[in-house]
């Protein structure tokens, strides 16, 4: 169930040139987001951008949703400009979430992927090995609080600037080595393409289960226009069909995954 | 004061399409209200004139692959490649959902051949819950070379006239834009035994990585839809309505009430809601609300006074 | 360092219409940049690869009563109803302000009659400055008969044969875009004799007053131009491209060099700067800028190796 | 001459709900504008809108421009909405703005039609007889700032609720049929459609002079498009020719004008 409902911007701030951080006030009855779930935002106050953007639900209180988005276009132009006390419209909450873990389980956030992986850090606190890498330290986001949250945390940055300097699947890889109980654990991740192949080869090559959520242009959000799909290893004619980001997604077994 | 509101009547909105009665002049265009459900939770389906359903075949079609959508100014491309479950699991599986409601149901339906046209138009106009058959003979983005019957008189001729005779249930042709003269297609379709027509289905367009060098659709081209075609659209419709008899259905951006109220001056009896769902899924409700009120502050009493309205 | 600058050579811009050299690919779109004066104020006509002047005829024309332009969801609809000072005047006053410039001048023309044409292209290549020829078939806001010679293939194909004759300055043929099959019609073009084409045209279209119930232009319809429209001119300009060996000049909804460049990708040899005009007088500037720029980045030397560099 | 140059927005104050005075600091050398002159605002961020606005210059000191605005629909909408700081586009001075009275004038101004006049009162100072009228209060904009820079004012309002109740119009012919004298003086006027056809019969019938300011629809502000033009009266076949209101405009004498 998801509604399309009013927001009063609460607060609007940037964490650094790229980032923000923007908390909205649902000015009418909202139904309360899974993690993992997403919320289309609109984009613009005419016809250019048309199509809502989809953002992960990053935090959320009574009363309270939470977006962390990076500006990478119009869309995330406009919504970084947004003033407190303007009202926009949001579609949510939409898609299946991160199927709940049972005890222990893994983390491994890519940058911005963070802001989908926070809910469930928040909503099973010391319960996770967080891993969390990004290009340098100003993408490693919100990065105190996850670590808070995390029983246990591995950090790197391709240039070294916080942390190991590296991939952050490197240490995931070492750590499951010198862990090999932890391999019964589930995954949680969510980050670059790369990332993500990466991550499916080690998760194969150690019979592991991980959950990923994955991006696709979007449209509707709602499962009506087949607009944002992606390849899903199954029983049909040439062994795959298209399923839904939107709506069967945003979260799929890393390995059922077909890469493009 | 009380007598004077109750003065003011609710204004008719009631339309005939054929032999369809639709209790307002707003129903939801193909393929973007996916089978009914996906919206449910947003509006009230009873509320709608009728419900359009994505476009089915007698086979299901796993559609193209991504990227199959990209946003434009003031539009969207696509090229879904009319993905679907088939008409015998629609029956089987999503007809029952749509049967609790008194909306009317048009099913939407293609063929690769005019073979599978037939096949299609039969097996829908067997299926307890159809009321009306909308026959797409326009998608724009297959390569195949069925894509013709569309942008051709004599294809399209064929096509229509084969169908009209396997179903008794109104057919509705739904043209392409892509087309020198839509007068002529409207007047075949006429001629050939169609009830009445839709239009417009999606400009062919086409956008380009320029990093890459190649097209961002997998598809290569796909179909233009939303406020950026409006007045491509109107104008057709306004063309199509002058040169048939039959009822016109107008559709291309229409976001609001305003958009779906030129469609209406200039003949079409009803008009459909596409991409406008997607940005708002209560956009359908929105424009019923809206021409309600547009028809109290205008005086009419019935909307087919507002229909074919416009003054040359 | 020095050196290092010095070794990245500026990429060369230009390019070969029929006989025409270029300095590089950017030039204005007939009736969105009047005589040049109007923009000489804002950018240096030297920069620009050619010019294009609003569209010509043998006796002036007082062009369509007013409401002739209305805003539309990213894009504009005009029925100027070719408005000019005629070709006479044009060269009297207009050409030597023009002769100035070391750019090509490109004069843009039309006649109400095929007889018109031929008048119109003997005159104008007479005259001293004028470059090249562009002959616009496509004017989709004229109501007369004349419109079909843009659409239709024996009557296009007349009309471009007949001019062909009087001149032998390059011809260019600028295609509407209402038509079924664009690549068709790119055809016919050069079966007659064109050196070049250029499209498209705009889109023709409607806009209504929903409380007068009245088209918003005094002309009913006009043509629908800008960013809305570019997907669908990128689309035809790729098919026309695909269709004939001479040059294709790509126009429609180009705002910036991104937009530019899609053209050249999909095979245009030079591109035309319409609306964006309006919006910014330096759009054309920038868009040699842009290009420029881009070609460094990706590292071309010469435009050549761009354009038609799309990979399917 | 002019030019397409960024200015940045000093302020942006509401008059009332529906008015907005906007004051903007040229970020490159600008042409200075007379009296009557317009300038084409960016209208949004994006392509929708997609045309400039055109409004008058209502003031102009060093490096500052001062624009005078209703919010009618989605461009004013934006601008009414820029933001101290934020960077706007524009494109002028454009037109042909009033020919300077020689001495002393008649200044006829309707609702916001007075920024269009202002430029013209301050540049000459007490030389002019203000007739000023507006629907009601609210719409007499910037009145004690006009009545202040005239040698005399005459203010109406449709419903009464400031001045003379009725038109202003009517206020005028009062006055040049109880001082004919005034016959002589040049009028100079802007406003709505129905003002100026009334004005240009008593025009007429007392054979003075009259420039008036008028709109029509506007793509490039400069001459380019043809999409601007009003009929006007000349020797050509039909006697008349279309003009361009931004180029030959915005301002005409009122005897020539031909309405639709
Ligand atoms: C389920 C989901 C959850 C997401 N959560 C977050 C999040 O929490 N924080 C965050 O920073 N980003 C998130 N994203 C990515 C975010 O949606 C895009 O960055 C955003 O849509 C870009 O829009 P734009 O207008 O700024 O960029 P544009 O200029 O439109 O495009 C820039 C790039 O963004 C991507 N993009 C644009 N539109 C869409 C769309 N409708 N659907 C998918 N991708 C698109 C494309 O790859 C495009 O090349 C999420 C995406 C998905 C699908
Ligand atoms: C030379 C000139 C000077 C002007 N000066 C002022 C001024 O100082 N203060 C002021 O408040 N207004 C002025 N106007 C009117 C102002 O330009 C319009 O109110 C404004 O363009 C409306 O734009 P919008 O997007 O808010 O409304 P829209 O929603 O686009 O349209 C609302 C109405 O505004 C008019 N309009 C829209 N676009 C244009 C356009 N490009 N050209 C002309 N009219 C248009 C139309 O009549 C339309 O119906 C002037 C107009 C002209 C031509
Ligand atoms: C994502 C998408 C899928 C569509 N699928 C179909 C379809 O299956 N059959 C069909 O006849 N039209 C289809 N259409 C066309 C629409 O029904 C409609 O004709 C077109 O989008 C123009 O209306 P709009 O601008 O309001 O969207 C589709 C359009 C979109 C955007
Ligand atoms: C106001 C206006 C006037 C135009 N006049 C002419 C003309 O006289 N002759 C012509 O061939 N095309 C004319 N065009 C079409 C343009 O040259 C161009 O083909 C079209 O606008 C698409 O490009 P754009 O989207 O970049 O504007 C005109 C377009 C506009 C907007
Ligand atoms: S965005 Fe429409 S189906 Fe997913
Ligand atoms: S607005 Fe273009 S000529 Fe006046």
């Amino acid at each position: 169930m998801s509604k399309h409902f009013p927001v009063e911007i609460i607060s609007n701030s940037s964490i650094n040139q790229q980032f923000h951080l923007l908390a909205v006030r649902p000015l009418s009855e909202i139904i309360p987001p899974e993690p993992g779930q997403f919320y289309m935002l609109q984009a613009g106050d005419n016809y250019d951008p048309l199509i809502k953007r989809p953002l992960s639900i990053f935090n959320y209180y009574e009363m309270r949703l939470e977006f962390l988005f990076r500006t990478r276009g119009r869309g995330t132009s406009y919504l970084s400009r947004t003033r407190t006390g303007e009202t926009i419209h949001l579609i949510g909450p939409l898609g299946n979430g991160y199927s709940p873990p049972n005890g222990d389980f893994i983390v491994i956030a890519g940058g911005i992927g963070i802001a989908s992986l926070m809910p469930l850090l928040r909503q099973f606190n010391k319960k996770a090995v967080l891993f969390y890498g990004a290009r340098n330290s100003n993408e490693l986001l919100m990065l105190d609080t996850a670590c808070e949250l995390a029983r246990k945390s591995f950090i790197s940055t391709d240039d070294g600037s916080k942390g190991q300097k590296g991939l952050i699947t490197g240490l995931f890889v070492d750590f499951i080595e010198s862990n090999p109980e932890c391999k019964l654990l589930p995954v949680y991740c969510c980050g670059s393409l790369p990332m993500l192949k990466t991550l499916s080869l080690i998760i194969e090559s150690h019979n592991m289960i991980c959950y990923a959520s994955v991006e696709e242009y979007m449209a509707c959000g709602v499962g009506a226009c087949l607009g944002c799909v992606v390849k899903i290893k199954n029983d049909e004619e040439n062994g795959f069909s298209y399923k839904t980001v939107c709506k069967d997604g945003p979260v799929f077994e890393l390995k059922d995954l077909i890469w493009q | 004061m009380a007598m004077n509101s109750a003065q003011i009547a609710q204004p008719s909105l009631s339309v005939q399409i054929a032999s369809l009665n639709l209790k307002n002049p707003i129903i939801t265009a193909s393929g973007t209200f996916g089978y009914g459900e996906e919206y449910s939770g947003f509006i009230d389906i009873e509320r709608l004139g009728a419900i359009v359903v994505k476009g089915l075949s007698i086979t299901p079609k796993k559609g193209n692959p991504p990227p199959r959508i990209i946003e434009t100014p003031a539009g969207m491309l696509n090229a879904i490649g009319l993905q679907n479950i088939g008409i015998a699991v629609f029956i089987n599986d999503k007809l029952p959902f749509l049967r609790q409601f008194k909306t009317p149901v048009i099913a939407n339906f293609f063929g690769d051949t005019v073979d599978e046209y037939i096949r299609a138009a039969e097996a829908l106009s067997n299926a307890n819950g159809v009321h009306a058959l909308e026959m797409n003979v326009s998608c724009p983005n297959k390569e195949a070379s069925w894509c013709v019957f569309g942008t051709n008189p004599e294809t399209l001729s064929h096509v229509v006239s084969m169908v009209r005779k396997v179903t008794r249930l109104p057919l509705i042709v739904k043209l392409s834009p892509n087309v020198t003269d839509i007068g002529l297609m409207a007047r075949v379709a006429e001629d050939s035994g169609a009830d009445a027509i839709s239009l417009v289905n999606t400009l062919t367009a086409m956008c380009v990585d320029i990093n890459r060098r190649k097209p961002i659709l997998a598809n290569i081209t796909g179909g233009l839809s939303g406020p950026a075609i409006r007045p491509v659209a109107v104008r057709m419709v306004w063309e199509a309505c002058k040169a048939v008899k039959i009822p016109v259905i107008g559709m291309g951006g229409i976001m609001n009430f305003k958009d779906a109220i030129e469609f209406l001056i200039v003949g079409a009896k009803a008009i459909a809601v596409g991409t406008a769902n997607f940005v708002n899924p209560l956009a359908t409700i929105d424009i019923i609300e809206g021409i309600e009120k547009y028809m109290i502050e205008e005086g009419f009493t019935d909307i087919n006074q507002l229909i074919g309205s416009l003054k040359i």
